[in-house]
């Protein structure tokens, strides 16, 4: 029997660690399916398979996912509510011969949160000390920095902010976040 | 006391007042007091005690960070009492005091004075004997030392902190802030106005002069769209970038400004002469904000000393607010307060033609004397000029020049995305400074690109000449820097024995080294300095103003900071088994389960699993990924057959061990190597760099989170793995020592590696991280017939030393050679680079200095323990690096270095234990357990 | 009240000392020019003048007398290091310190309050170890203690942290203090003044003049002069001023940062240090609390200080005193440091036959004033090097006879 | 805190990248005289004034260049290595 433990899952290794809920909201994606394309051929590879490849540090939507390009050679699917899709692209991809970049293992060295909710702003700024105001940062923007000191690629998606972050780190990042936030639940937003 | 009538006192609110204590005694005050403004109201001036004097203090400013308003509260030391907000039940205390704030019994002190000159602990507290500085005067002075106390349970409540971010920061709400922050802002900027006080305002909040013009800026600021006003708000330095704190109460927000104004306006500066630091001596200011903030007033009967126009202001509003005006003192050569001279001579008062020479008075102002002529009162309001306030702009790069004609403190700026507006720029004065605001405004927005309409003509200023009073007394106590309680010839002194040049006087007399880090001190100290050593005042400068700019809580500058901690998958699975977990870097590992020695045995007789997650793993892929690691490594890996596992020896440019690991060739173009727990981002970065600088076609890829590892080892280890079904043939044939697999195991997908660290058959299966619990469970269940049992990471160190297996930075450091370590068999002859390569060889040409050797020592004796010296002759040539005692060999077993002419099996060492104990040793092979290494290859 | 201070309370006028002389006109040659009017060149200047009988020195300085590293470290003095070079060189140092406010008649403050320097890893615990073996070995005060032993040192540092901030153990070096830093300076300078050295503040050295292998003459903003002997001791300008006479250190200059509360009554007796935290903390004889600890993690010649480092500092002292948080921050500031690539200084001869240099000094040389001095003015004296120096020699640098001192010298300074 | 410019990343905070020093050219070590790949080891550039340097954008593990003043601690340019000369 095929079985995944994520680290909230029955016998993980954050089981048991409460998410921030209410005016802020910390959801855990991380069992939501992604694929991370990295190094030579990657890129090939997409455009040849008909992806229109938006610039470094920015995503596009692609077959109901999205593609979000990190580095010249270094690409990320998310899949939420597009797995399908998503299996569909890994298996022409698998059996593609010629080059077509590796696995980054994304899906498995990445946890992923959404941040969401009417204090998520004041919360981020509290989080990121980059400037993630919707003008400044639309939704087509990726941000690779830190949260709460820990590396982080962050986007501003319809739903709140998705935080892709390493995956051993995540009872730490829960921990740091809560701390950060705890008052926003029960504050108005400021300044 | 009875406050002023309405509508003085904009600040408080007389429906609520509020009860607290000061030394134990009750006071009332109103919401909106601060506790200086409450204690005044209430007739109590004297709030502190001096840090060298014990002389009574109080306030001064109403707005700085005097050492003379800091007073104790509950677990928080040195409170600004003119800043802290009033709350119930606060308790209230004085601060270095002996006894009682009225009854301080080191004001015995003030009386020494002439004993305690300048610098006095230079020239004694020597003797007798040479410790007698620690023993007996050190004590001494240490009891004395310090203002406030610490509360070892103090918590310190709570911090938070955050970013933001602007087109425009202005610092500092008064008129000209408020004008800059709305002409942006109105132009569609996005700014922030940051203002300390509760209502922005500035000047005009408490006089006369502007307060017309405040009501519509601040609709305006009401009214501007994308202008954030945060009240209450200190901004506390300038870093580079224009990187500013912002900070109020328990909140740090870290600002990034693409532009900045400040309008931080200026800073009184007190007159020098004797006892002018008796409390109910005040800047005008002062008087003017208790009376406009918080309808106190400020005495019964004042003298005014005025340099300025304002000092006329000031006695009008004091007249105002029906305290007896004894006269105004006005020194200067044909000044005067024009028009308002007029009013306050119609009123009777006198206007002197002299300065305050002398006050006197034991804990309150009693009288000043004026040309000669002593006059009672209980308040001297002093105007006595102003010095820009510099420490920001000059944090920000600013020079503070000084104009010999007018006697003025003068900034400017350096080239730069900084604007300064107001009477931080000179430009004091209701309108000006408004106008001034607006000008600094638009300059801004030109800076920021976009349209800016042209400024309006700002009024032409022109300041009278400032000439702040200076009067030394032959008897002293006149202050020059209260904090410190520096005076007149304590400078002078200073000068004479040599300390002339500012930075030196500051060091040696500690001129501006207290709480207010030389605020109020800065223009007499200029003058008096500049008098003494000939030079002009411009010349003799101001002392360097470094952040912060006022006091800011240690908790606050930590809030952002947490120790980052990770979590191999197979936590949980360590917990629930009861596992003792250790740190180890940023990682949590199990260090035992159970008895080590039976953690031990089992891997000895049957079979361990022990958690290697922690582990660095790194996939190197593309055409030149061998080749890369042959530059990398020192063994030859691009000839490595497929499916093969190779060690791997790291070395840095020095030609020093700093990592190793293994890689396993999973294909032509393929290798998954691993990296030691320690050292894996910094060599995860290092092969980053060196293929920016080599350009080469590989691809790395950090998998250290992504996987997972179990080393299952022991003579059981391949029955378990059977059982637990696998994809692939486990025999020793098929699957022999330093060789890989992918495949399955227990339907896991794994790479398999035959390697370990214990010498037994091993098999170390790496995992995607969300399979990891799973093939745990799975080992765990097909090992429960064959006595598999995990273990942690002590049983591990004791397995790997008795197969002498180094651990790199336990026993290796910043200089060890393959060579010391006896792994010449590592270094590949053949190829023509790798890292370290050229340096190894040269220091090969030096010889060996030191071996790294096995130790046995006589059993039963005593043993020295790590990091004990090995000794040649009386002299230390090594040290032991490891030792633990073996269950297996019942025996200690360990490693260390010695000469390399003792690295002989079978020579006498001698190592030295930790009582001092010399123990012999004998040196030997490494390998204490199984030399021959049959059991692995199994 | 001590009798010497009966005088000033006594006397009609105030007894003025002169410690230092005002800048003189400069000569037109020196036996000695010594570069760096900090604390290193001073003392050497102050060894030269009263050990040597050379009395013709002139110490240059561009600024104001040890208004460099000198005016800026935080005074920590201390031996515990683990080669038996570096302790007996340092050892040396502390000697020199509890004879040295007799010796120069001005009291330095001085005080062996001990430094505790704490483990928070087995691993730093076995590198205590060693320290604690070499140095007790070769006879100073170092010994590891536990945690008891740790808590009865510091009855107030926060103990029960949990994960990697948990303290497992420390380093007790008795003989570890602190001294005043600027009066260090002062008093080599006040009695090399008086035994007929010339200080010259504000004097820049713009460059050297060679004449074959040996520095000719020295030009600086204030004319030109000669020279037998040079020493360079310029601290963060090391490199730079080298350069100028042809000589390139193997320096990098980073800037170190460090910060002071304001005075508290006195809680903290000893030097307590934390090698995971980059922190150290100590309270001065006025109460304040010095935390020191960060270097910038990029090459820098600046003094600029930084508000990430003073969050970094502030984070590491409330780890270890959780009461801090409400305790007021009054200053920070930075030093330039000169650091050498095994973290150990450079002493010694140069390619130039007659400089000399003291250099490399980093973050550690302020305990090394008075045995640098002392040492320099010998090797300049007498024109060879003593053993004592010889393994802190530019030359190890070509032939990787590096100093194995790296672990001993982070965060503690 | 300094802003730092990442050519692929655009201004972030300094705190966000590593320094990896400034750049050096390897003499070649089959050629290099001792003298030569010990002043290569041990000698870095730190002579007042513009330094061309490797940093890396740590989120991203982007590596590029950047010619900064060690005096002013001004970041003349950054730029790919792909672009240098």
């Amino acid at each position: 029997m095929i079985q995944q433990v994520h680290p909230r899952n029955p016998g993980g290794a954050a089981e048991g660690l409460a998410l921030p809920k209410g005016p802020l909201d910390l959801a855990d994606l991380t069992a939501a399916p992604r694929f991370g394309l990295k190094g030579p051929g990657s890129t090939d590879w997409l455009i040849g398979h008909g992806a229109a490849l938006p610039e470094v540090n920015r995503l596009a939507d692609w077959q109901g996912m999205r593609l979000l390009r990190l580095g010249r050679e270094d690409l990320l699917l998310l899949a939420e509510g597009a797995g399908e899709a998503l299996d569909r692209t890994l298996e022409s991809w698998r059996a593609h011969p010629g080059p077509r970049g590796w696995s980054a293992w994304r899906e498995e060295g990445w946890a992923w949160f959404r941040l969401s909710g009417p204090a998520q702003d004041e919360a981020m700024a509290r989080l990121c000390a980059v400037d993630l105001r919707p003008t400044i940062f639309p939704g087509d923007r990726i941000a690779q920095t830190r949260i709460c000191g820990v590396e982080a690629v962050v986007l501003r998606g319809g739903r709140g902010f998705d935080i892709l972050f390493d995956i051993t780190l995540t009872a730490h990042l829960i921990g740091r976040v809560a701390a950060a936030t705890h008052d926003l639940c029960q504050r108005e937003v400021e300044p | 006391m009875s406050r002023l009538p309405e509508p003085w006192g904009t600040r408080i609110d007389r429906t609520r007042p509020l009860r607290f204590r000061f030394e134990g005694r009750e006071v009332m005050g109103f919401a909106g007091d601060s506790i200086a403004s409450a204690l005044a109201a209430d007739g109590q001036w004297m709030l502190s005690r001096s840090f060298k004097y014990h002389r009574p203090r109080g306030i001064l400013s109403m707005a700085g960070a005097e050492a003379n308003t800091l007073v104790q509260l509950p677990g928080q030391p040195n409170m600004l009492a003119e800043r802290v907000a009033l709350c119930e039940g606060l308790e209230v205390r004085a601060q270095n005091v002996s006894g009682s704030l009225a009854r301080d019994r080191g004001a015995v002190l003030d009386l020494l004075g002439r004993f305690l000159p300048v610098g006095f602990y230079y020239r004694s507290f020597m003797g007798p004997g040479k410790d007698a500085f620690l023993r007996v005067w050190e004590p001494m002075i240490r009891r004395r030392a310090g203002l406030g106390t610490i509360e070892p349970a103090a918590t310190g409540g709570e911090f938070i902190a955050a970013h933001l971010h602007c087109d425009l920061l202005v610092v500092g709400g008064g008129l000209a802030g408020l004008s800059a922050a709305v002409t942006a802002a109105e132009a569609g900027a996005d700014v922030i106005l940051c203002d300390e006080n509760t209502m922005p305002g500035g000047a005009a909040t408490w006089q006369r002069e502007g307060a017309a013009a405040l009501p519509g800026l601040l609709a305006r600021v009401e009214a501007a769209p994308g202008l954030r006003l945060m009240r209450k708000t200190t901004c506390n330095g300038w870093f580079e970038d224009n990187w500013l704190p912002l900070i109020r109460d328990g909140r740090l927000w870290r600002t990034r400004a693409r532009q900045v104004i400040f309008a931080t306006g200026a800073i009184g500066q007190p007159p020098v002469f004797r006892n002018n630091d008796l409390p109910g001596i005040l800047l005008g200011s002062a008087a003017q904000r208790l009376m406009a903030h918080y309808a106190v007033r400020p005495g019964r009967r004042a003298v005014v000393l005025a340099t300025e126009p304002e000092g006329y202001r000031v006695a009008l509003d004091l007249a105002e607010a029906g305290v007896e005006l004894a006269a105004l003192a006005d020194p200067r050569p044909g000044g005067s307060g024009g028009q308002m001279a007029a009013v306050l001579r119609r009123r009777g008062v006198e206007v002197i033609r002299a300065t305050v020479e002398e006050a006197r008075g034991r804990r309150h102002l009693k009288a000043v004397r004026v040309g000669g002529r002593w006059i009672d009162c209980d308040l001297l309001a002093v105007s006595a000029g102003e010095v820009p306030a510099w420490q920001l702009p000059c944090q920000a790069g600013a020079r503070l020049g000084h104009d010999e004609a007018t006697g003025r403190f003068r900034l400017s700026l350096p080239e730069g995305p900084l604007g300064l507006a107001g009477a931080v720029n000179g430009r004091g004065g209701a309108e000006a400074a408004r106008a001034d605001g607006a000008r600094a405004a638009l300059e801004a927005l030109a800076r920021l690109g976009g349209p800016a309409p042209a400024p309006e003509p700002a009024p032409e200023t022109a300041p009278g000449a400032f000439a702040l009073p200076v009067a030394a007394h032959p008897k002293g106590r006149d202050f020059v820097d209260l904090d410190e309680d520096l005076q007149v010839k304590d400078l002078i002194h200073t000068v004479q024995e040599g300390y002339g040049e500012l930075e030196l006087l500051k060091r040696f007399s500690t001129l501006g080294m207290g709480p207010s880090q030389g605020r109020h001190s800065a223009a007499a100290a200029a003058r008096i300095l500049a008098q003494a050593t000939g030079r002009t005042v411009g010349e003799v400068g101001v002392t360097t103003a470094r952040p912060p700019v006022g006091p800011e809580p240690l908790g606050l500058l930590a809030a952002g900071d947490a120790p980052v901690e990770r979590r191999t998958a197979l936590h949980g699975r360590h917990l629930a088994l009861g596992a003792r977990m250790q740190p180890a870097g940023a990682w949590w590992r199990p260090f035992q389960y159970g008895d080590v020695a039976d953690e031990v045995a089992a891997v000895r007789q049957a079979a361990g699993m022990l958690d290697v997650s922690t582990l660095g793993k790194l996939e190197l892929r593309g055409p030149e990924a061998g080749a890369f690691l042959d530059r990398l490594y020192t063994m030859a890996h691009a000839n490595q057959p497929i499916g093969r596992v190779r060690y791997c020896l790291m070395l840095n440019e020095m030609g020093t061990v700093i990592d190793d690991g293994v890689a396993f060739r999973m294909a032509e173009d393929r290798y998954y190597v691993t990296a030691t727990t320690g050292a894996v981002a910094r060599v995860y970065a290092d092969m980053l760099f060196w293929n920016a600088q080599w350009r080469m076609k590989v691809d790395v890829a950090n998998l250290t989170s992504a996987f997972a590892a179990i080393n299952v080892t022991g003579p059981r280890a391949r029955a378990i793995l059977q059982a637990a079904g696998s994809s692939f043939d486990l025999s020793t044939a098929a699957f022999p020592h330093l060789h890989g697999r992918e495949g399955e195991v227990a339907g896991v997908p794994v790479r398999a590696m035959r390697i370990g660290f214990t010498g037994e058959v091993s098999v170390e299966l790496h995992c995607p991280a969300s399979r990891a619990v799973p093939l745990w469970e799975a080992l765990t269940e097909a090992g429960k017939a064959e006595g598999l049992l995990p273990y942690g990471l002590e049983a591990s160190r004791i397995l790997r030393l008795e197969k002498g297996h180094i651990i790199i930075g336990q026993d290796t450091d910043a200089l060890t050679t393959p060579d010391e370590l006896g792994m010449g068999w590592a270094i590949s002859r053949r190829k023509p680079f790798f890292v370290g390569k050229r340096a190894l060889e040269m220091r090969q040409r030096l010889g060996l200095s030191r071996r790294l050797v096995g130790l046995r020592f006589p059993e039963g004796g005593k043993l020295p323990g790590e990091s004990c010296l090995i000794l040649r002759k009386g002299t230390p040539v090594g040290h032991v690096t490891s030792i633990a005692q073996s269950p297996t060999l019942g025996r200690a077993v360990a490693l260390g270095y010695v000469h390399p002419e003792d690295a002989v099996e079978g020579t006498q060492v001698t190592a030295k234990c930790r009582n001092g104990t010399l123990v012999a040793a004998q040196v030997m092979n490494h390998v204490s357990f199984d030399p021959d290494g049959r059991r692995q290859e199994m | 009240m001590p009798l010497r201070l009966l005088k000033y309370g006594l006397s009609r006028r105030y007894p003025v000392r002169g410690d230092l002389p005002p800048t003189p006109d400069l000569r037109p040659a020196y036996d000695v020019v010594i570069v760096g009017g900090g604390g290193h060149g001073l003392a050497c200047a102050y060894y030269l003048s009263r050990y040597h009988g050379i009395r013709s020195v002139a110490v240059l300085e561009k600024g104001w007398l040890a208004g460099g590293n000198t005016a800026r470290n935080t005074t920590t003095i201390r031996s515990n290091y683990i080669t038996p070079e570096g302790i007996a060189f340092y050892r040396e140092g502390v000697q020199l310190f509890e004879e040295m406010s007799r010796e120069l008649d001005f009291n330095v403050m001085f005080s062996q309050r001990g430094q505790l320097t704490l483990a928070h890893s087995e691993a730093t615990l076995r590198s205590f170890h060693l320290r604690a073996e070499m140095g007790r070995h070769l006879g100073t005060r170092i010994e590891v203690v536990d945690t008891k032993g740790v808590e009865a040192l510091a009855p107030l540092l926060h103990m029960d942290y949990g994960g990697a901030l948990e303290i497992v153990g420390g380093l007790w070096h008795a003989d570890g203090g602190t001294a005043r830093h600027d009066a260090v300076a002062w008093g080599y300078a006040s009695q090399a003044a008086r035994r007929g050295v010339e200080l010259h503040q504000r004097t820049e050295v713009l460059a050297f003049e060679r004449v074959g292998e040996r520095i000719g003459a020295v030009l600086t903003n204030r004319g030109r002069i000669g020279c037998g002997n040079v020493l360079i001791a310029c601290g963060g300008m090391n490199y730079p001023v080298a350069l100028k006479a042809g000589v390139e250190l193997p320096i990098r200059n980073f800037p170190l940062q460090a910060m002071v509360t304001q005075p508290l009554k006195p809680f903290l007796h000893n030097l307590v240090s934390s090698v995971s935290l980059h922190t150290y903390l100590v309270q001065t004889d006025r109460g304040e609390v010095v935390i020191g600890g960060g270097s910038d993690p990029y090459q820098l010649y600046s003094t600029r200080s930084t508000l990430d480092m003073k969050e970094h500092l502030a984070a590491g002292a409330v780890h270890l005193f959780p009461f801090l948080k409400s305790v007021q921050l009054t200053r920070q500031w930075a030093g330039i440091t000169d650091m050498t690539p095994d973290y150990s200084p450079i002493m010694g001869a140069s390619p130039v036959e007659n400089l000399w240099l003291d250099c490399g000094w980093g973050t550690w040389g302020f305990k090394a004033t008075p045995v640098a001095g002392k040492r320099m003015a010998e090797t300049i004296a007498t024109g060879r090097v003593p053993a004592i120096l010889k393994p802190f020699a530019l030359a190890r640098f070509g032939s990787f006879r590096l100093l194995n001192e790296m672990g001993a010298t982070a965060a503690s300074h | 805190m300094k802003i730092l410019t990442c050519p692929m990343n655009g201004p972030r905070n300094i705190d966000e990248f590593q320094s990896f020093g400034p750049m050096r050219e390897a003499p070649d070590p089959e050629v290099a005289s001792d003298a030569d790949w010990a002043r290569y080891l041990f000698q870095a550039e730190n002579q007042p004034g513009v330094v061309v340097e490797w940093w890396r954008h740590v989120p991203s593990n982007y590596f590029f260049l950047a010619e900064r003043d060690i005096v002013t601690n001004r970041v003349l340019r950054t730029f790919d290595p792909g672009e240098a000369e």
